[in-house]
């Protein structure tokens, strides 16, 4: 078996030595094909089944595998896509989806409502363990399921053949936002159980390209068009993704794109001024600010940063714009806000006004209030290995200058920066970030800021995102009843005075920078480019030139 | 008997006069103390270039504060990535940090953990040497087999498994490093002292009653030591290269600190840009070890000069 | 240490009595010899330098010696007296560099090898000229078996296929007496006790039948009673094939059991020489005198004994004049500036001594004195 | 001999199982739930994690882990990793591979170069390729792997583009990296060749062999590089199985996909399998490889007997 291996080891590295090399030329359409395949690199997924497909690089194999019943467009709105209505009770706790009628997955399945059902309940299921099967728990007999008390969904149906009925165990107007999520697609019979290896590796989907054949591991993933797609046609043959190795993938992804090997790249940060120089003039630098934010948590319950005053004061002595500048090269902006500004319908700027600018004076009254002295000690923690080292220290050093706390910073491998973040006693500020899973205003503020978001266990452990521990009971009445409002605007309203009323007056996070997406496209080759609200490139919509 | 009688010449039954054993080949190892060693060592002038690197290392590290131009963690978010100038000659890094005070004081790191880690090694190896020596067959066993398992991890890959546990610093570092090498430092001990036991001048010496004592100090030791000395000077260099993989790999000294590995690492991302960034760091710990191995293959070739 | 002694006493007084067989048997045989035909091997005036980092080092200054057929010559000295470089220079094998003949000539069977080039050299060493040397096991190939490094002789110099030269390798090992050649002719060296060892080179030396063998010091690595069989076997092999020996020894013991005539070497010069009975007689060089002063007798018991003062000189300053001067009892004025030639040594009444000389500006009073 | 051989294959399980106790031990005290997060910011879902806890025996004491780990690796089982799910030794698979592909192509590079080196170093003594050869030699032990590694991406991949700065596991990806390994191991090599070529060179048996008339060549390559080449076969062995073990700075500054760069983003992403995993490969393919040269060491020296 191992001298089988290596044989065809060998036969696929000449291959794509060969593909290289044939690359090399620009303009080099080795053999007319060339042209429509699409190619880019990305770190291995954790997975591309959408039983567990959780970050966006799992997410472009699986969005371009499934089509479920809506999809998110770059600016927040939600696009029908298998889905031809989509409408809730009164009430808010009982939706109904018509689906799209005759499509079918690549394998001939057809695509109906017991497709999603069997595709949500086995995400749920206990024996798939799935990262994102959360996204679900708002359906009626999630936990059942879930803890493996039952092996049915209880809040799924199908009353009819396209009909999708779903009941909530609670009120929420915006669920249909929550569909546009890859886990929520519908999957052919024979996906098996959420634990089934060959396909997990080789998912038949029924979205606008399906796979050619499996995923090979830390080598590549193919995907060609899938020409029996129920909506409308990729354009493009065949994406070519090239897995790379995690610690550089982005410079190598840069490179890849300056020798032509790859068609969509990011970059390092420290080489954007010079990319964007080179290829804005050319049309090749896309740029979208996405859905996500960069902030520092603070810990709400543990001295020194229990105090709204703490908090503010630490706002206030962060230059944002310098380091912007400074560090990043001007290619992130301040943030004022926690939610982003893709959710057109909620965002509004200037929410938090010590994020506005850094004003020595205000931070030094507020220190005072707060009874930050100088020469106290404040915990900056942030997670190593993932580029956050360079700006972690400008943010310390401004705190220092400005405050004249002593910054402890502490940096650790994730899993264990996650752990000292749920711990009990948890201090000071940590770096963190945030990004949408839908366009949902309840996505940003009930898991970060929200009683419920804590989660502790018994030992005092916070399980959920909200590491911070904020915890306002007027707050959580506020989403509560913004999730029962059916009229948007209304509900908008109530998430606007939610996010002032957390961000601005307790301040019980601390935003810093907007998400910003910086890609190289090769939009010589191909027409309509973007960057969708998932940060992928939308394959299934261009076209080669 | 015979043996002896033939090396110590006087009375032997051969021809060959009393005090024909000196020859005009030059002096063997045998004969050598510290000053024929030294003398040898200063005739090499790469050992002596190695010398003076090594010391130049160490004042450095002693007098950074007054030979650095800037603070070395003062950042100036207005100038980052400058490229080298008059005021920042090795220019300044992506917090604006001027390189050339990082430089300088990443010499402190180097000596700290080489020297600290490398003088622990010898500390554990030696302690646990002088058990099994002293308790014998079954001490002797299982400690030369925990020696093999430490031996076993690759330096690396044993040091990253207790920064892991300890987190990130200095003394992580140091220890990790020291725990991982002893073993190797017992070895060398254990071998070099039991060579330099079976020689015949030591045979020699003991055979004309000198003490034990008199024995080590006059006879072990210069050659021992040398040798030991010969592979610390190694070591140290070998640890400073494994100092700065760590920070190389994010898992040495936290990455604000002034460090050569770390500003390698960070100066990855600006490769083919920004040159200057990685260059003058690699320069620094190239220079160390350099020096180290110099004054290594020094004490090497002043303990067996027929090899060079 | 006692064993040791008896045997250098008795050597002494085997000598003398052997010296006193030969001279009667065997007047002037060399001589006669030497003026008929070409002897087999001639030194002539041999000059060979070191280069060291500090200098050149004068090893062999001027030597020049003969052996016939069937002769033995012994060559005494302390090591660095350039008695081994002189052998190495005549095999042609001096570490070169840094080594190098300076000048002179090597004329064996007439010919002048030095001016051979080296494929021609290569070809006598083994056919015509072998060398057996002091340390058998480490002068053996540590990783071959003993028939492949006998064997390879054949193989190189006869051209011989594998099989034929194990088997010439057996009879070789046969011929000088190690018992189950058959079974050990794959042993390793170090499976071979060190005369067994010994033998072994003696065989290899032997293997082509040469005309000259040179042996550096064949037995000093030996215990006592081994040292005996070995060379009592390399003198019967020396005779059965009538081939010419140089015996390179520091052993004066060694000396007067086997050899016919003695060079003595001193700072790569001879100093004296003479046939083997006259020099343990009457020792015509004060160097000599010492030398055989420094045995243990067993006569002189209970007295300190003899040492040379001082130490060989340093090679790369050799004393101006003559270079024992330093050392030297009889040392006077003309001894650190002029150097001494080989001369003729003669009676008082003038009579020539056969064979015999001495580079000593004192000689007469020496042998006389 | 075959005695020897056991002897020595048990002192291999002990350290082999001891090693692994030692690393058990140091990832069961680590902060941090091994199966508490994926990458990112988010927390995994307390649900999935005691799902994961109890599938993985993580509630389990560290003894009876061990013991469960023991006996599945006596199986060849290395459990599954905590990130994708998969079998360790399906993910370490290719990697192996990788690594193996890579430790080859450095260590004939050490051998070809390094042993040419020492040998025209030590043939040529003094002359201007010894010169040459030392100071190259020492000079090449001062640099440390990632700066030499810095040096050949800056020059040779992203301003000469001679090399792909992308490792795609093709011939012309793996030149780089398996000159940085080689060089200060061929350097090492280089100098060891020089060393004992230049005492067997002076060994009485060389000149024996020269007095025995034998051509110049039958003398080097016969007596001379057969004894000479013993301790570099030694160490060459050694230092194989150092790379077999993962070139950890190497893989890493080039992205090759072999374990030692597995065993850095596990440690990063804390998924403990895969830890374990390489590290109990790097253990046993070092303990495997040093009997292999002693056994190697004894076949070429017969003076050496195994007992």
């Amino acid at each position: 078996m191992r001298g089988v291996k290596s044989a065809k080891w060998v036969v696929g590295a000449i291959v794509v030595a060969m593909a290289a090399t044939a690359c090399g030329g620009n303009n080099n359409d080795s053999g007319g094909k060339g042209g429509a395949t699409f190619r880019l690199g990305i770190t291995e997924p954790v997975a591309i089944d959408p039983v567990n497909s959780q970050e966006s690089e799992g997410g472009l194999v699986t969005h371009n595998l499934f089509t479920g019943l809506y999809r998110v467009n770059t600016d927040g709105t939600l696009k029908p896509m298998l889905a031809t209505s989509g409408t809730a009770n009164d009430k808010g706790d009982e939706w109904t989806f018509e689906i799209k009628k005759d499509t079918k997955f690549s394998n001939g399945e057809p695509v109906n409502a017991e497709a999603f059902i069997r595709g949500w309940t086995r995400a749920v299921a206990k024996s798939s363990a799935s990262d994102v099967a959360y996204h679900m728990n708002e359906i009626d007999g999630f936990k059942d399921l879930n803890s493996g008390k039952s092996d049915k969904f209880s809040g799924l149906s199908a009353a009819g053949e396209y009909t999708l009925k779903v009941k909530l165990s609670k009120p929420d107007f915006e669920f249909n936002k929550r569909t546009a999520h890859s886990v929520f697609s519908p999957v052919p019979k024979v996906a098996g159980a959420g634990d089934n290896k060959s396909f997990n590796d080789a998912p038949i989907g029924n979205g606008p390209f399906k796979m050619e054949g499996s995923w090979q591991h830390n080598q590549k993933i193919t995907l060609v068009r899938n020409d029996d797609y129920g909506l409308d046609k990729a354009k493009i043959d065949k994406v070519e993704i090239s897995i790379l190795n995690p610690s550089s993938s982005v410079t190598l992804e840069y490179k890849g794109f300056e020798s032509g090997q790859f068609d969509w790249a990011r970059m390092p940060t420290p080489q954007m001024p010079v990319a964007k120089a080179k290829y804005e003039p050319q049309k090749e630098w896309l740029k979208y600010d996405s859905s996500g934010i960069n902030y520092v948590q603070a810990f709400n319950t543990e001295s020194p940063m229990n105090s709204a005053d703490a908090r503010k004061a630490i706002s206030y002595a962060i230059d944002r714009e310098q380091i912007a500048k400074g560090v990043f090269q001007g290619l992130y902006e301040p943030a004022t806000a926690l939610l982003p500004p893709t959710f057109k319908d909620v965002y509004k700027p200037d929410v938090c006004s010590s994020c506005m600018k850094q004003d020595k004076d205000k931070a030094k009254q507020y220190a005072e209030k707060a009874g930050l002295k100088p020469g106290d000690t404040l915990d900056f923690g942030y997670n190593t290995g993932a580029g956050h080292e360079e700006w972690v220290q400008a943010v310390a050093k401004q705190i220092e200058d400005v405050l004249g706390l002593k910054v402890k910073l502490n940096g650790l491998p994730f899993k264990e920066a996650l752990a000292k973040q749920q711990e009990k006693g948890a201090k000071g500020i940590w770096r963190s970030a945030w990004s949408a899973d839908y366009p949902t205003a309840d996505n940003f503020l009930s898991p970060l800021l929200s009683t419920d978001g804590i989660n502790p266990d018994a030992n005092g452990k916070a399980l959920g995102d909200n590491r911070g521990r904020y915890s306002n009971p007027k707050f959580d009445e506020m989403l509560v009843k913004a999730r029962e409002t059916k009229d948007a605007g209304e509900r908008a309203k109530i998430y606007n005075e939610a996010e002032k009323l957390a961000v601005d007056e307790d301040q019980a996070l601390i935003p810093l920078w907007k998400r910003s997406q910086y890609r190289l496209a090769n939009t010589k080759k191909f027409d309509g480019l973007e960057i969708n609200f998932q940060e992928e490139p939308n394959l299934a919509e261009i076209s080669p030139k | 008997m015979t043996e002896l009688a033939k090396s110590q010449g006087p009375g032997a039954a051969t021809a060959e006069p009393a005090a024909a054993t000196g020859t005009a080949e030059p002096a063997p190892a045998r004969i050598t103390q510290w000053g024929e060693i030294r003398h040898r060592f200063m005739a090499n002038r790469l050992a002596v270039v190695g010398l003076v690197l090594v010391l130049l290392l160490f004042l450095t590290a002693a007098l950074a504060p007054l030979i650095a131009t800037h603070d070395p963690y003062a950042q100036d978010l207005g100038n980052t990535l400058a490229s080298p100038s008059g005021d920042h000659w090795f220019g300044t890094d992506a917090l604006g940090r001027d390189q050339f005070s990082r430089v300088i004081y990443g010499s402190r790191i180097a000596v700290v953990v080489g020297l600290a880690s490398i003088f622990l090694a010898c500390l554990i190896g030696l302690v646990l040497g002088a058990l099994a020596g002293y308790f014998g067959k079954t001490v002797d066993t299982v400690i030369m087999r925990i020696a093999d398992i430490f031996f076993a991890f690759p330096l690396l890959i044993g040091a990253i498994v207790i920064i892991l546990v300890m987190g990130r610093g200095v003394m992580p570092v140091i220890l990790s490093l020291a725990i991982f090498s002893w073993a190797t430092v017992s070895r060398l001990l254990r071998s070099s002292i039991l060579s330099v036991r079976e020689m015949d001048y030591v045979t020699a010496a003991k055979a004309l009653g000198a003490s034990t004592s008199r024995i080590i100090i006059r006879h072990i030791m210069p050659n021992s030591i040398a040798a030991v000395m010969s592979f610390i000077a190694f070591s140290v260099g070998t640890a400073i290269v494994a100092e700065a993989s760590l920070s190389y790999l994010g898992v040495g000294v936290s990455p604000e600190v002034p460090e050569w590995g770390n500003m390698i690492s960070s100066a990855r991302d600006f490769m083919g840009v920004k040159d200057f960034l990685w260059m003058y760091p690699s320069v620094a710990i190239v220079l160390t070890v350099l020096g180290f191995v110099f004054v290594g293959d020094g004490l090497r070739d002043a303990l067996d000069p027929k090899l060079r | 240490m006692t064993t040791n002694e008896k045997t250098a006493g008795k050597a002494a007084d085997k000598a003398a009595e052997k010296a006193a067989a030969k001279t009667a048997a065997e007047p002037g045989k060399a001589a006669d010899e030497g003026k008929k035909s070409a002897p087999l091997l001639e030194v002539r005036d041999l000059h060979v330098e070191f280069k060291t980092r500090d200098g050149v080092a004068k090893a062999v200054n001027g030597v020049s010696y003969s052996v016939d057929a069937g002769e033995t010559l012994a060559v005494l000295g302390e090591s660095g007296s350039g008695k081994s470089v002189t052998a190495q220079a005549i095999m042609g094998i001096l570490d070169s560099p840094p080594g190098r003949v300076a000048g002179g000539e090597i004329l064996f069977h007439g010919q002048d090898i030095l001016k051979l080039p080296e494929s021609e050299r290569r070809k006598l060493r083994g056919p015509k000229m072998a060398m057996i040397f002091q340390d058998a096991l480490s002068s053996l190939n540590p990783v071959f078996s003993v028939g492949n490094q006998l064997g390879e002789m054949f193989r190189v110099h006869q051209g011989m296929s594998k099989k034929d030269a194990k088997l010439k390798a057996i009879e070789l090992m046969d011929r000088v007496r190690i018992p189950a050649a058959k079974q050990r002719v794959n042993d390793y060296p170090h499976q071979f006790s060190g005369g067994m060892r010994q033998r072994i080179m003696i065989a290899m030396a032997l293997a082509l039948e040469p005309d000259l063998i040179i042996a550096d010091e064949p037995t000093t690595a030996l215990d006592v009673t081994v040292q005996a069989q070995v060379m009592d076997l390399l003198a019967e092999l020396q005779r059965e094939f009538n081939m010419g020996l140089i015996l390179i020894t520091h052993d004066l013991g060694v000396v007067a059991d086997v050899a016919d005539k003695i060079a003595v070497m001193y700072a790569g010069r001879i100093v004296e020489t003479a046939p083997v009975h006259e020099l343990y007689k009457r020792p015509a060089h004060p160097y000599t005198r010492g030398l055989l002063d420094s045995i243990p007798r067993l006569d002189q018991k209970g007295q300190e004994l003899y040492a040379i003062k001082g130490l060989p000189p340093n090679l790369l300053h050799i004393p101006t004049g003559c270079a024992f001067n330093p050392r030297c009892p009889m040392a006077q004025d003309v001894c650190r500036e002029d150097i001494p030639e080989l001369r003729r040594v003669t009676e008082q009444d003038g009579t020539e001594l056969d064979g015999r000389g001495s580079a000593c500006h004192f000689w007469k009073e020496t042998i006389h004195g | 001999m075959g005695k020897y051989v056991i002897r020595r294959i048990g002192q291999m399980v002990i350290v082999l199982f001891g090693a692994t106790l030692i690393l058990f031990a140091c990832l069961f005290v680590l902060p941090g739930d091994p199966v508490g997060s994926l990458g990112g910011d988010k927390a995994r879902d307390p649900a999935v994690v005691q799902e994961l806890r109890e599938r993985y025996g993580l509630d389990k004491p560290l003894v009876e882990q061990y013991g469960n780990y023991v006996t599945n690796l006596v199986k060849g089982d290395l459990g599954e990793d905590y990130t994708q799910r998969r079998q360790v030794t399906e993910v370490l698979g290719p990697k192996l591979q990788n690594t193996a592909k890579l430790a080859l192509a450095a260590i004939v590079l050490d051998v070809v170069i390094g042993m040419l080196a020492g040998l025209i170093a030590a043939l040529f003594r003094y002359s201007f390729w010894d010169v040459l050869v030392t100071l190259l030699t020492t000079l090449a032990i001062g640099f440390p792997s990632f700066v030499i590694g810095s040096i050949f991406q800056s020059q040779f991949a992203v301003k000469l583009g001679w090399f792909p700065l992308i490792s795609d596991g093709s011939f012309n990806s793996l030149i780089m990296p398996a000159v940085t390994l080689a060089i200060i191991d061929a350097a090492l090599v280089a100098r060891l060749m020089r060393g004992t070529m230049l005492e067997v060179l002076r060994a009485d048996y060389v000149k024996t062999a020269v007095a025995k008339g034998l051509p110049r060549r039958t003398v080097l390559f016969k007596h001379v590089l057969r004894n000479s080449v013993i301790p570099v076969v030694t160490y060459i062995g050694i230092s194989f199985g150092g790379l077999l073990g993962g070139a950890l700075i190497t893989e890493a500054i080039f992205n090759w996909d072999g374990i030692g760069f597995a065993l850095v983003t596990a440690i990063q992403q804390q998924n403990n399998p895969i830890i374990v995993g390489v590290v109990t490969y790097g253990v046993a393919v070092f303990v495997v490889l040093n009997l292999l040269v002693d056994l190697l060491y004894a076949m070429l020296d017969p003076r050496i007997r195994l007992s």
